[in-house]
């Protein structure tokens, strides 16, 4: 007899003014089609929610700094490999600026992930344990010698001494310049933020591919054109492959994809997807024009970096609504696809 | 070498790759912080017992005391009636003695004043003893309505029901002696 | 399972346990290092069923932690505004609020034996008279008695005609939600420094001396119980008690609680508890009771703290099927390799693709 | 309580919280437990979880309903006629107890002839003196066994007693208070007619006179439908025979109400006729509000009581000792020694000053000779009649009905103290009131010095508190009391000190009784703390060679022993402090009587007597608790008998036996002069021997049931500052009631200043219902102002459908809101004052005000400031045609005060 109370109805209201029951899908009954005893049925997914509050937490990063450092660390990784490649291909041009571009965002990075900290005092506690189960602890590790190699061999490059160390500090760079770019996608992905977690097979890939297209556009930028082949190729292939994924994780995951297309972060992706494109398009017509070169560029890092803002908010925007942790739960619960368990109550 | 293992030990990375927990969820990532954690229930000097001074359920709580100061107050398991339970109130029964709002010493407001003065509570029982004797004998009446009442209308009392059983008695004693009857109490209400 | 603390010390103790990320894990605390002879995990058993919202919980929580006042999470503008959630002006849990009174308002529309009269506007009860037949008073009784949610006497009712109309029910849910101290523990396995640790009694507790603000807690947990507090910049959140249970002393919102809503104990002995209570609601006919975290296959590994709720989860505000993220974890990495072999391959191809000079 | 005191005997709570647990129904009315005493609910969750059920009788569907098994949203003000349609049911289908009605109560007695029912004079009893607006109970008397005051020694002077009993003076102080232990006195016993067939029997009386009271009566004044006061009736008539028993709950809920004692009384009867008096799982609980509010009317601070329930001397009745006691002397029950516990008592205050010639000091005592009440004091205030005022731990500013009255009393004081832990409103509404913002009270015309006097909290110093179920625990001291703080027993001992060494040399005789007094308490420490044992000593007392007494029965009347309080003397039974006992619950039976100590002499259920059958055995196994051993020749069992250990069930007492003798082996109401509950009491109640139903003073329904539509005894305090709504006035159209939350306490000077409290209920807010909001345009959350004849304050709307409109016959629908009261300016949580609201109408008993059911508008938006507030209001006066509230300088009555009244003494 207990079963299906409706929520609080008419003449219910609460204080921050909104709706006290979530709706969608299925128009309920009016009057409370669940207030006759039947068990509240899943397969509609409405559902009433505690006066509107979100569910899970609101990642307490700011913004611009983890925005800022999944970009830099991004462009820096991807930075780092094309500068080992170049070097070893005797590119110096392209070796340099890659180089300075790995080193100067290594060292941003480590800023700007310090600066977020709510004890920065406290960095080096990151350094204690070493957690497999944390993308952040990970990061550390792959951060630390990262930075300290680009660091080094950006400095190294600038000074002009050590050569042969030099080298060896790219290489060193550059085995984790990969992993630092595309392990910003897992440390986002790794939480329980709706929008990010349901994309976790993906978001490596287009923060890897996004790395590309920025690094491969700041290197254009100031390397002379006709050294910068690789750095065009590198960054059309990264922008091609970036708008591939970002399609999937738009439009893959059903209701935790909306956050990508609306409010905010809905014009900050279309900006980032803009800019990409364009970026792109432009490398491959004009690209080998000094003007072309560094507007097309400086269009592939800007759309690397809204693909970072864009991400970042629609994550956060997906935690601050509770029906995009309950609606795909109660969907999961309800088709029994889940490969836990049918049910986590009984 | 002695100081390198005792440090290497300190080092919960090293503890995880020799220890029994390699992803550094428990054993390993314990800090010092963490091996001295100790309650203040045991560090106390003392532990009183006490009864609520809420609603008349009349739980019990147990008072400890460090350092003369009251560190926490909590139910009393051994009560028949409250078995160591408490409701908020109870529950926040330190705030009231420990408030920094508690108003601890004697304020004086002199007629038509505008704000208060300090005063020392020596001071403010004679003045105190001084009012009521007068107004004591600006309230006396012998005789009302033709019969004996030896008393004075001059002085009333109203005390709240938090008030002990033997501040009731030596209040209304007291009261009674100087002949004051407009005596009351919060039972009343 | 316990030849790993006995046996091969290091990464070779991977291998050895199953479930370090997901699934049943009988011994959460071997799991983490401890020798076998640890405490028995330890937990709360949440019967919402007898919860009378008096907050109690909350209260000496916060008494016994020292917790500030306010919610820094900026939820409530300052104090002085009640929120309008019916009386829980704490909101959810937080930083500062390790124990959080829910409470739930709902009325349904009840059918009586009488036929219907609304009153104008009122579009709450839908439908006409019931097939119950007038002066069947049986069924009322019947309603009452089989549900804990209360048969609300009726107040609309004409005493000249005898007519009673189409009435309301209401209910009253109260829940003190908590950290669940859950088998596979997000915020532990996320956080970069082991602030975050399993105690010797199976619990998630954060050490403060070592917690850099780092937020990564914040964002993976299910539930959204830990916080950062602004000012301090570290996390906190629910530790039952961890120093008291060094004294041998219950959690101070378990010892306090007046109805013993909140109960504290050997986490087998509480399940145990919980499903013979479950039993109990059930043969008196109230079907919408459930226990919430009590399943060790649910997508945590089951919680330390759980619950008996009389509606769905989200109504408290807990998500209705939550998993510990770090499930998808191993995939995560997966992804990330090939994507960074992925970056490296795009890069070699580009630089070899393109004529020198 | 004097509804159960007339009923029983005793004002105590009849059983005690854990007894709960062995309920199997419980009713809890005119409580909201849960959320007042919510460890206290503990019990009744355990009862629940055994298969009791539970009831929850209120206006309001609170955190206690929800939990119960049934919510019955009455109408507010409307309990007796929903507990006499219980009686009505009861008796209609002959569901009661009947040998224990018939051997344990007063049904078979005979009233007198001259007697005429409320039924048959629409709504008054007989012997109404229209005039006085009070009762003369004469004509409520039982027909006599014996010719009249045969049982008196001195007829001649009894018969003078009993006419001053009626005089409008005496009346209004209060006696019906003193039965607080000890039912009030009667004449004799009565005939009886044990087939309870004659007309005049009390059974017949009750019978007619709850005869209307029908369901279908009850639903059109309660609101209530049949069919749930069916299933109410039906749960209760089951759980309650030989093996089962119903238990009734009720507080504040059910006393403040002007007809609150006749709650009481209904309640009390309807569970005798059950059976459920001094029974396992049954009995009347009266959940006290604050910590020791039972033992502050055990040793009163009380105009109208001496501690014990000896009744204040009586300028008019009480000339000297004889006088005193002569309502006692020679009757039954156990007042019978009256005389003994007031000459221990003078014993005890006055020592070797008080002897068999000066009548033990007993002219050292004030007289009293009227209502000396709160309220009426608060007037005299007004009027300039009292100087000095001490306010100990009480903020009566916020927590009394009419705050605004209240301050302009204190705005005309000489002095005022206050002695509290925090900066109370009581102590500065000379500079921040609500009236100062209107501009009637201002710091420059206020001539009131006010000391502020910290005090000490629970655990900086000990005594004993006496909790609602009569049990005394005592408290150790933990901390010293910080800088300027001290106890209250510090306060007034060294004032008395202080006062005894300035009148050292005095020969004016009106200072003897301070001078005499004994007051040589040993101190303790630095600050010179009396010591809190040595004044339980003195009230637990001593005997002739000066060993603590153990029980009251050693006391005597020739000046031999000592005693501060008879009803506590054995809280230092052998010497040692009985209130400080803590042998753990665990290792005691469910009774626990090892821990603390409850009055009287430890019996912690009262007239446990009835749990056995007449013959002295259990009624069943199931409620087996305190029996009569044949081999041993004593009661026994699980609790210490409420009734002389060694008496036989089949004891008759001999002609001529004064006191406890004269009571029968088979008259568990010891207390009572013929031992039986009363059913109907022919004395004790100033308001009718039964209770009947009136409307509230402002009520907005008109009395269904007679032509009266109020309690016509109800006591007023006209002035221009304590305005009445009128009833079924379209100005003030809706009901209101107030209530405590769980999270705050009383006036909130222990809560509202408290971070932990005052977060969890920041605001103050009222309770409104979705149709309500939809009537006057409430929006949730948004402010809202009430208006009534006193004021207008304004709070935060909360709508929720807990609370509920009422629709009663031919369509009216009652609104009633609901109003928290724990705010006002001061502290961390703040907010308008819910007593300012609300006018003072007493109960003529207790002289306890209607605070649950008063009248008022509700409009949205926030109040208006400063003057315009008054303009507001007297509009509203205007409009329902109420005299004017406005009032001079300092509160003063604008006519009085020009023709200088106010200075009436000097």
């Amino acid at each position: 007899m207990t079963g299906g109370i409706t929520s609080p109805g008419a003449g219910w209201r609460q204080a921050d003014g909104g709706p006290a029951t979530q709706r969608t899908g299925k128009k309920r009954r009016r009057g409370g089609g669940r207030g006759r005893g039947e068990v509240a049925m899943v397969d509609d997914v409405e559902f009433t929610s505690y006066y509107g509050r979100q569910i899970v937490k609101t990642p307490v990063w700011k913004s611009p700094d983890v925005p800022l450092y999944l970009f830099l660390g991004g462009a820096a990784g991807s930075s780092s490999i094309l500068a080992a490649i170049a070097d070893l291909t005797d590119r110096p041009k392209l070796t340099r600026v890659s180089r300075y571009t790995a080193g100067v965002g290594a060292i941003l990075s480590v800023v700007a992930l310090v600066h977020d900290l709510g004890r920065p005092e406290r960095f080096l506690h990151m350094l204690r344990v070493l957690k497999p189960t944390s993308p952040l602890s990970v990061g550390t590790y792959i951060l630390s010698p990262f930075s300290a190699a680009a660091g080094a061999t950006a400095a190294v490059e600038l000074l002009g001494w050590f050569p042969r160390l030099k080298r060896f500090g790219g290489v060193v760079s550059a085995i984790f310049g990969g992993p630092l770019a595309t392990y910003t996608g897992v440390l986002l992905a790794n939480t329980a933020v709706p929008s990010w977690h349901a994309a976790y097979k993906q978001l490596p890939y287009v923060f890897g591919a996004s790395g590309m297209a920025a690094g491969g556009g700041i290197s254009m930028i100031f390397v002379p054109v006709d050294e910068a082949g690789p750095a065009r190729k590198m960054a059309v292939a990264g922008a091609a492959i970036e708008l591939a994924v970002v399609h999937k994780v738009e439009n893959d995951h059903g209701i935790v994809s909306e956050p990508f297309h609306e409010g905010r972060p809905g014009k900050l992706m279309q900006a980032a997807k803009t800019c990409t494109a364009a970026g792109a398009g432009l490398t491959v017509v004009a690209g080998r024009t000094r003007l072309g070169a560094i507007a097309s560029g400086t269009l592939l890092a800007a759309g690397s970096l809204l693909t970072r803002f864009g991400v970042f908010e629609a994550g956060i925007a997906s935690t601050k609504d509770p029906k995009y942790v309950v609606i795909p739960q109660r969907e999961r619960l309800a088709a029994g696809t889940n490969e836990h368990a049918s049910t986590i109550t009984r | 070498m002695l100081g390198v293992k005792t440090w290497l030990d300190s080092w919960p990375v090293y503890r995880q790759l020799t220890g029994s927990d390699p992803l550094g969820r428990g054993k390993a990532a314990r800090s010092k912080g963490t091996e001295s954690v100790v309650s203040r229930t045991a560090t106390a000097d003392r532990v009183v017992k006490s009864v609520c001074p809420y609603c008349a359920v009349g739980c019990g709580q147990k008072v400890y005391v460090q350092d003369e100061k009251i560190t926490q107050i909590e139910g009393d398991p051994d009560s028949p009636i409250s078995r160591g339970r408490l409701c908020p109130k109870g529950s926040a029964s330190k705030q009231l003695v420990t408030s920094p709002t508690r108003v601890t010493t004697v304020k004086y407001r002199r007629p038509f004043g505008t704000d208060w003065e300090d005063l020392d509570l020596d001071t403010a029982m004679e003045m105190i003893a001084d009012r009521v004797l007068e107004a004591r004998r600006k309230g006396w009446q012998q005789v009302d309505g033709g019969k004996r009442v030896n008393r004075t209308m001059g002085i009333a009392s109203l005390g709240g029901a938090t008030l002990d059983n033997e501040e009731n008695y030596l209040m209304k004693k007291l009261y009674s002696a100087m002949g004051a009857v407009q005596i009351e109490n919060q039972a009343r209400i | 399972m316990t030849s790993v603390s006995s046996a091969s010390p290091g990464l070779g103790g991977l291998r050895d346990v199953k479930n370090r990320l997901f699934g049943p894990l009988p011994d959460v605390a071997e799991e983490a290092g401890y020798e076998p002879d640890h405490p028995k995990r330890v937990g709360f058993f949440t019967d919402t069923s007898v919860c009378i919202g008096c907050k109690a919980c909350e209260v000496a929580c916060k008494e016994w932690n020292t917790l500030p006042m306010d919610d820094s999470h900026g939820l409530k503008d300052a104090l002085g505004d009640i929120s309008g959630m019916s009386y829980d002006n704490t909101g959810q849990l937080g930083a500062n609020s390790w124990r959080h009174v829910a409470f739930i308002e709902q009325s349904r529309a009840v059918d009586l034996p009488m036929p219907t009269f609304g009153r104008p506007g009122d579009d709450r009860h839908d439908s006409g008279p019931s097939p119950a037949t007038a002066g069947d008073d049986v069924s009322l009784a019947n309603a009452q008695q089989s549900s804990v949610l209360n048969a609300e006497a009726l107040s609309e009712f004409d005493p000249q005609t005898g007519q009673t109309g189409a009435d309301k029910q209401i209910r009253w849910l109260m829940s003190s939600d908590v950290c669940k101290h859950c088998t596979h523990a997000g915020c532990l396995d996320v956080c970069p420094t082991g602030a975050l640790f399993r105690t010797e009694f199976g619990t998630v507790v954060v050490q403060g001396d070592i917690c850099n603000g780092c937020g990564y807690c914040v964002a993976a947990c299910p539930y959204g119980v830990i916080d950062q507090r602004k000012d301090d910049g570290r996390v906190f959140k629910c530790t039952m008690c961890y120093d008291r249970l060094t004294d041998g002393l219950q959690p101070a919102c378990a010892s306090a609680c007046p109805t013993q809503s909140i109960q504290f104990g050997d986490l087998d002995e509480l399940q145990e508890r919980a499903d013979a209570r479950l039993a109990t609601l059930k043969a008196q006919g109230v079907e919408t009771a459930r226990l919430y975290g009590r399943d060790e296959n649910d997508g945590v590994g089951g919680d330390g703290a759980f619950f008996l709720l009389l509606d769905e989860p989200e109504v408290y505000g807990l998500p209705p099927d939550p998993v510990v993220t770090t499930r998808d974890l191993p995939a995560m990495w997966k992804a990330a390799g090939k994507a960074a072999v992925m970056m490296i391959g795009v890069a070699v191809t580009a630089v070899l693709g393109s004529r020198r000079r | 309580m004097p509804g159960l005191g007339a009923s029983f005997g005793r004002g105590g709570a009849t059983n005690f919280l854990e007894d709960l647990a062995n309920s199997d129904c419980i009713v809890i009315e005119g409580s909201n437990m849960a959320e007042c005493h919510p460890v206290g609910f503990q019990w009744v969750g355990e009862a629940k979880a055994r298969g009791a059920k539970i009831i929850h009788i209120d206006p309001r569907f609170t955190r206690t309903s929800a939990i119960a098994d049934l919510h019955v949203p009455l109408r507010i003000g409307t309990d007796i006629a929903f507990l006499g349609g219980l009686i009505n049911y009861v008796l209609s289908n002959d569901l009661y107890f009947k040998e224990y009605v018939t051997a344990y109560t007063n049904a078979a007695a005979l009233v007198g002839e001259e007697y005429v029912d409320s039924e048959d004079l629409d709504g008054l009893f007989s012997g109404f003196d229209a005039e006085n607006r009070q009762y003369d109970e004469a004509t409520w008397q039982y027909e006599p066994e014996e010719p009249p005051d045969s049982g008196s020694d001195s007829p001649g002077e009894a018969a003078e007693q009993k006419r001053t009993d009626q005089n409008p003076d005496v009346k209004s102080a209060d006696r019906a208070q003193a039965a607080g232990s000890g039912g009030p006195p009667i004449a004799s016993k009565p005939k009886r007619d044990e087939t309870l067939q004659d007309p005049r029997t009390v059974f017949q009386i009750l019978k007619r006179h709850y005869a209307r009271y029908t369901p279908e009566m009850v639903a059109e004044v309660c609101g209530i439908e049949p069919a749930v006061f069916e299933q109410v009736a039906k749960w209760v008539t089951e759980n309650s025979n030989r093996d089962r028993t119903t238990a009734w709950v009720y507080s504040v809920g059910w006393t403040q109400h002007s007809v609150g004692a006749q709650y009481i009384r209904t309640c009390s009867i309807l569970q005798t006729l059950l059976g459920n008096i001094g029974r396992p799982g049954g009995g009347i609980l009266a959940l006290r509000g604050h910590a020791s509010i039972q033992g502050s009317t055990d040793i009163p601070t009380l105009f109208n009581l001496l501690p014990g329930y000896l009744p204040m001397p009586h300028a008019r009745q009480h000339g000297t000792l004889e006088d005193y006691v002569a309502d006692a002397a020679g009757k039954a029950g156990f007042w019978g020694n009256k005389r003994a516990y007031m000459v221990s008592l003078l014993k005890a205050w006055w020592g070797e000053h008080a002897t068999a010639e000066n009548d033990f000091a007993f002219d050292y005592l004030p007289k009293i000779n009227g209502d000396h009440s709160s309220y009426r004091t608060i007037a005299d205030m007004i009027e300039g009649k009292v100087s000095g005022y001490f306010l100990v731990g009480e903020n009566p500013t916020v927590g009394h009905p009419n705050g605004r009255m209240n301050r302009f009393g204190l705005a005309n004081l000489d002095w005022l103290v206050v002695r509290d832990l925090q900066m109370i409103e009581s102590a500065t509404f000379w500079k921040e009131s609500p009236e100062i913002e209107t501009g009637e009270l201002a710091p420059e015309t206020i001539a009131t010095e006010v000391f502020f006097m910290p005090a000490a909290t629970h655990v900086e110093k000990e005594g004993t508190f006496t909790q609602t179920q009569r049990v005394l625990q005592w408290r150790h001291k933990a901390v010293e009391p910080p800088n300027d703080a001290r106890s209250d027993l510090w306060f007034f001992f060294h004032l008395g000190r202080i006062l005894r060494e300035r009148l050292k040399d005095s020969t004016d005789p009106r200072d003897r009784p301070l001078l005499d007094l004994t007051w040589d308490y040993p101190v303790e420490g630095e600050t010179a703390d009396p010591s809190a044992a040595a004044v339980l000593r003195e009230i637990n007392g001593f005997g002739p060679d000066g060993t603590l007494l153990n029980s009251y029965m050693q006391m005597k009347d020739d000046g031999s022993t000592s005693g501060g309080c008879w009803i506590y003397c054995g809280v230092y039974a052998d010497g040692v402090n009985q209130s400080a006992r803590r042998k753990p619950g665990k290792e005691q039976g469910p009774v626990a009587s090892e821990w603390g100590w409850a009055w009287p002499l430890n019996r912690r259920m009262l007239y446990n007597r009835a749990s056995a059958d007449p013959d002295g055995k259990p009624w069943s196994e199931r409620k087996k608790y305190v029996y009569w051993d044949e081999e041993a020749g004593e009661w026994t069992g699980a609790d210490v008998p409420d009734f002389e250990k060694n008496k036989r069930p089949d004891y008759v007492p001999p002609e001529g036996a004064k006191a406890q003798d004269a009571l029968a082996g088979n008259d568990p109401f010891v207390m009572q002069g013929d031992g039986k509950a009363w059913l109907f009491a022919p004395a004790g109640v100033v308001d009718g021997p039964l209770p009947t139903h009136y409307e509230p003073v402002e009520s907005v329904v008109e009395n269904p049931l007679y032509k009266q539509q109020a309690n016509p005894t109800v006591e007023r305090i006209p002035g221009p500052w304590n305005r009445e709504n009128p009833s079924m006035s379209e100005v003030f159209p809706f009901q209101v009631t107030t209530y405590r939350l769980t999270e705050h306490h009383t006036a909130g000077g222990m809560s509202r200043t408290l971070p932990y409290l005052s977060e969890l209920q920041p605001e103050f807010f009222v309770e409104v219902s979705p149709e309500l909001a939809e009537l006057r345009g409430l929006t949730h959350g948004d402010f809202a102002t009430l208006v009534s004849a006193r004021t207008a304050i304004e709070a935060k709307v909360l709508v929720t459908e807990r609370v509920r409109p009422i629709r009663l016959r031919g369509g009216q629908v009652v609104h009633q809101i609901g109003m928290p009261y724990h705010w006002s300016y001061s502290g961390i949580s703040t907010g308008d004052s819910a007593n300012d609201l609300l006018g003072i109408a007493l109960d003529p008993n207790t002289h306890i005000q209607e605070d649950k059911v008063s009248t008022a508008d509700i409009v949205p938006g926030r109040r208006p400031r400063g003057p315009a507030l008054i303009d507001f209001v007297e509009e509203y006066r205007r409009r329902a045609g109420v005299d004017s509230g406005r009032v001079g300088t300092n509160g003063r009555d604008p006519v009085g005060a020009d023709a200088g009244e106010g200075s009436t003494i000097s």
